[in-house]
């Protein structure tokens, strides 16, 4: 585990055609600081692994309209207008995963689970060429485990071992996604010391974080 | 005369029994909330990792790090818990939600339900409605009975890509309320100024019209 | 929901031949109120679910000397005499599973998942005759889902909607088996109001308990 | 002289370096945190629950709700965390632990291990073990270099069931270290009083026995 003080050295080793996974969903619990961090490098082609892709203009939205990424894995689009058109002009290659989907693949991922089995998408053009299987008289898929070279979460609070406690609904994908991570970059709104955080209360142990950084809320929290 | 909106919402309401654990789609399905008949006992799931959403946030009080399913700002009711995307998942997999309510472009009467993308045209995505849609116990249809062009979006099979097979059971539109049945689509309920009549001729499978409605 | 202040009226319908996911490891975690209820009812022939059965004398250790277990599904049964006897002696039947892929299949019962692939147990005794599948070129075993009629769990604090948390290592194996329980019912040292326990650290939501009851913490608690 | 079980113990915290995050199975492997060189940041991890353990609880001082995975009451570190059973072994599965110092009934100089029953005679269980063999990103094997018969419990192959195939890197006993390889079992450390030869004489597989400890 190392603290860092800079954005810019807290993504260190992210290069062009690098695979994210980032948590958040909508504006909560989106590692702005690293995002903004990974515009400023301008490392390009890559992969992500997020829920939405962020917002018009916030969070991954920055990345997109930049025009850094080049695939998305995610379940939805609605509601982000220059998503929508790069993936109607196919600027960008979207795969399209059910949500419950992305966050059991990427829990999976993380926990050494290589596939598991789910209905989701049974039925329907996402299952179209893919295995399933028979459970109950009813069709479920295979779905891989996911993990990536490097995650960016956000937390509310870490400390300094790498423990991670979340606001409201800022957990949302951030726990899975620092699990699956081989690099999992924490953004925190504030550093605290070993000891801090009351056991029971961490929501993502400190096993998983590689790198923390403290980031305050700005006005970029809000949209 | 058609239902509003709000009165879709409100008779939507109607679905939700005491003690029930509901999530709600983007849409009219939200607005379900301002309908809860007091005195029943009912915890709001919101797919972003929160049990027991509260109304939505009045303009002035919103928290940044608590937003609903489709991103707006929301509250917490007593005896909230808030959890990962993948627990919250677990909970709807796993056939804990007693029902959903979720908006369509199109509803067949097998109970296929389509609802993400027009190929070429419009993709939502997903988001969480294909686990939703195997998940919940039961599936609740609200949408305006005809698209934007007058066509009707109560169809013998849906043309649009599916989010699920067979897992709708009662449609509630601007004009009625349709179950769906091993018999077939079967009329409900007409919106005020309705008759079983108009509704046929603006519903493509033939409706099973109850004698009390004809 | 409902708030019981029997324990006997609390494990109404468990009946002989029932199956019981049970939380709790070694001393800690576990309902020992709802367990002394089924020992004073007198249910025979039960199937448990169970890290390791309880203790000597404590815990579903009492139903297993009372003769009242048929089957136990667990990873361990070392330090415990009784259930020792009775295994090597027939008395008891007995799967071992390991112990990540019991907690594992409990949570995918309850989460929905009908099947998934883990190493554990890769050639071994464990995965003679049962199905496995390689990924990359390492050898994994096809686990199902286990729910079961009734799920005992015991927490440390618990809300009348039903939402739960425990403390030090009380959590265990409980937060999966009240998610895998058709009718879970907890037991808590201390009932609160709905609004006392803190959102974000709620550790088992409320939609996965279906009774609850408050059983003060005694010497039973301690070994 | 053999190591005691205490000096057994020792030479195992040896094998964690800075940073790691550890798993320590029941019995010796649990007295390691006595032996924990200071300066280093080590994190242990009981799988009933606990990252962050700390040395065991003072008589006296018991927490009833906190045990190890020994069921014997100890202590968190400052900085640890609580979680569930399926949070641990996600943990242990997806390779997240760094080191397990594991006991052990037989070795074999591929790696088998064999540490939870002994058929038809004694039936511990495997517990944890079967998930950390194949999790945990290095395991070491802790144990007495013979059985209370006498007989080596270092094999050409294990005759007990297995735990895990191919699984440990290093054995420690209390006459001696050794490593499996590719080209077989190396010698790599001796206990005060041992030779080679007196290990070899108590071991089967045959030894590669590096120059310097001829």
């Amino acid at each position: 585990m190392s603290v860092y003080t800079s954005v810019e050295k807290a993504i260190d080793g992210i290069n062009d055609g690098a695979t994210l996974l980032v948590g958040g969903f909508g504006p909560v619990g989106t590692p702005c600081g690293l995002i903004q961090a990974l515009k400023d490098k301008g490392v390009k082609d890559l992969t992500v692994i997020s829920n939405n892709c962020g917002e018009e203009g916030f969070g991954l939205g920055i990345l997109l309209r930049n025009r850094q990424i080049k695939k998305v894995i995610c379940s939805y689009l609605g509601g982000h207008p220059e998503f929508e058109r790069q993936y109607l002009a196919k600027e960008v290659e979207v795969e399209l995963v059910p949500q419950g989907t992305i966050a059991e693949r990427v829990r999976a991922g993380g926990a050494g689970i290589p596939a598991f089995y789910t209905r989701a998408g049974a039925g329907t053009i996402i299952a179209e060429g893919r295995e399933t299987r028979m459970f109950n008289g009813k069709e479920y898929l295979l779905e891989t485990g996911l993990r990536a070279e490097f995650a960016l979460v956000k937390a509310y609070k870490g400390d300094r071992l790498g423990n991670l406690i979340y606001r409201r609904t800022g957990m949302n994908f951030n726990p899975m996604m620092a699990a699956a991570g081989i690099t999992t970059i924490a953004e925190v709104e504030e550093l605290v010391e070993i000891g801090d955080l009351v056991p029971e209360q961490v929501h993502t142990p400190s096993i998983y974080v590689q790198r923390i950084i403290e980031f305050r809320k700005t006005d970029t929290g809000k949209l | 005369m058609a239902w509003t909106r709000d009165q879709i919402a409100e008779r939507a309401s109607h679905e939700i029994e005491d003690g029930f654990y509901v999530n709600l789609g983007i849409g009219i399905p939200t607005m379900v909330t301002k309908y809860l008949p007091s005195g029943k006992q009912v915890v709001f799931q919101s797919e972003n990792g929160l049990l027991g959403m509260g109304p939505p946030a009045k303009e002035g009080e919103e928290d940044i790090d608590l937003v609903n399913a489709g991103k707006q700002y929301t509250t917490m009711a007593p005896g909230a818990a808030l959890f990962s995307s993948a627990e919250s998942f677990a909970m709807i997999r796993g056939g804990h939600i007693d029902l959903a309510i979720l908006g369509a472009m199109e509803v067949a009467a097998n109970g296929d339900l389509a609802n993400f993308m027009i190929p070429g045209v419009m993709v939502k995505g997903m988001g969480g409605a294909m686990d939703l849609v195997y998940g919940a116990k039961r599936i609740v249809v609200v949408m305006d009975h005809t698209n934007k062009h007058g066509d009707t979006k109560v169809l013998n099979r849906c043309s649009l890509p599916l989010t699920g097979q067979g897992v709708v059971s009662r449609i509630i539109t601007d004009r009625a309320v349709m179950d769906i049945t091993d018999e077939g689509l079967l009329l409900v309920e007409l919106a005020p100024g309705y008759s079983a009549q108009d509704i046929q001729s603006c519903t493509e499978p033939t409706l099973i019209i109850p004698a009390h409605l004809q």
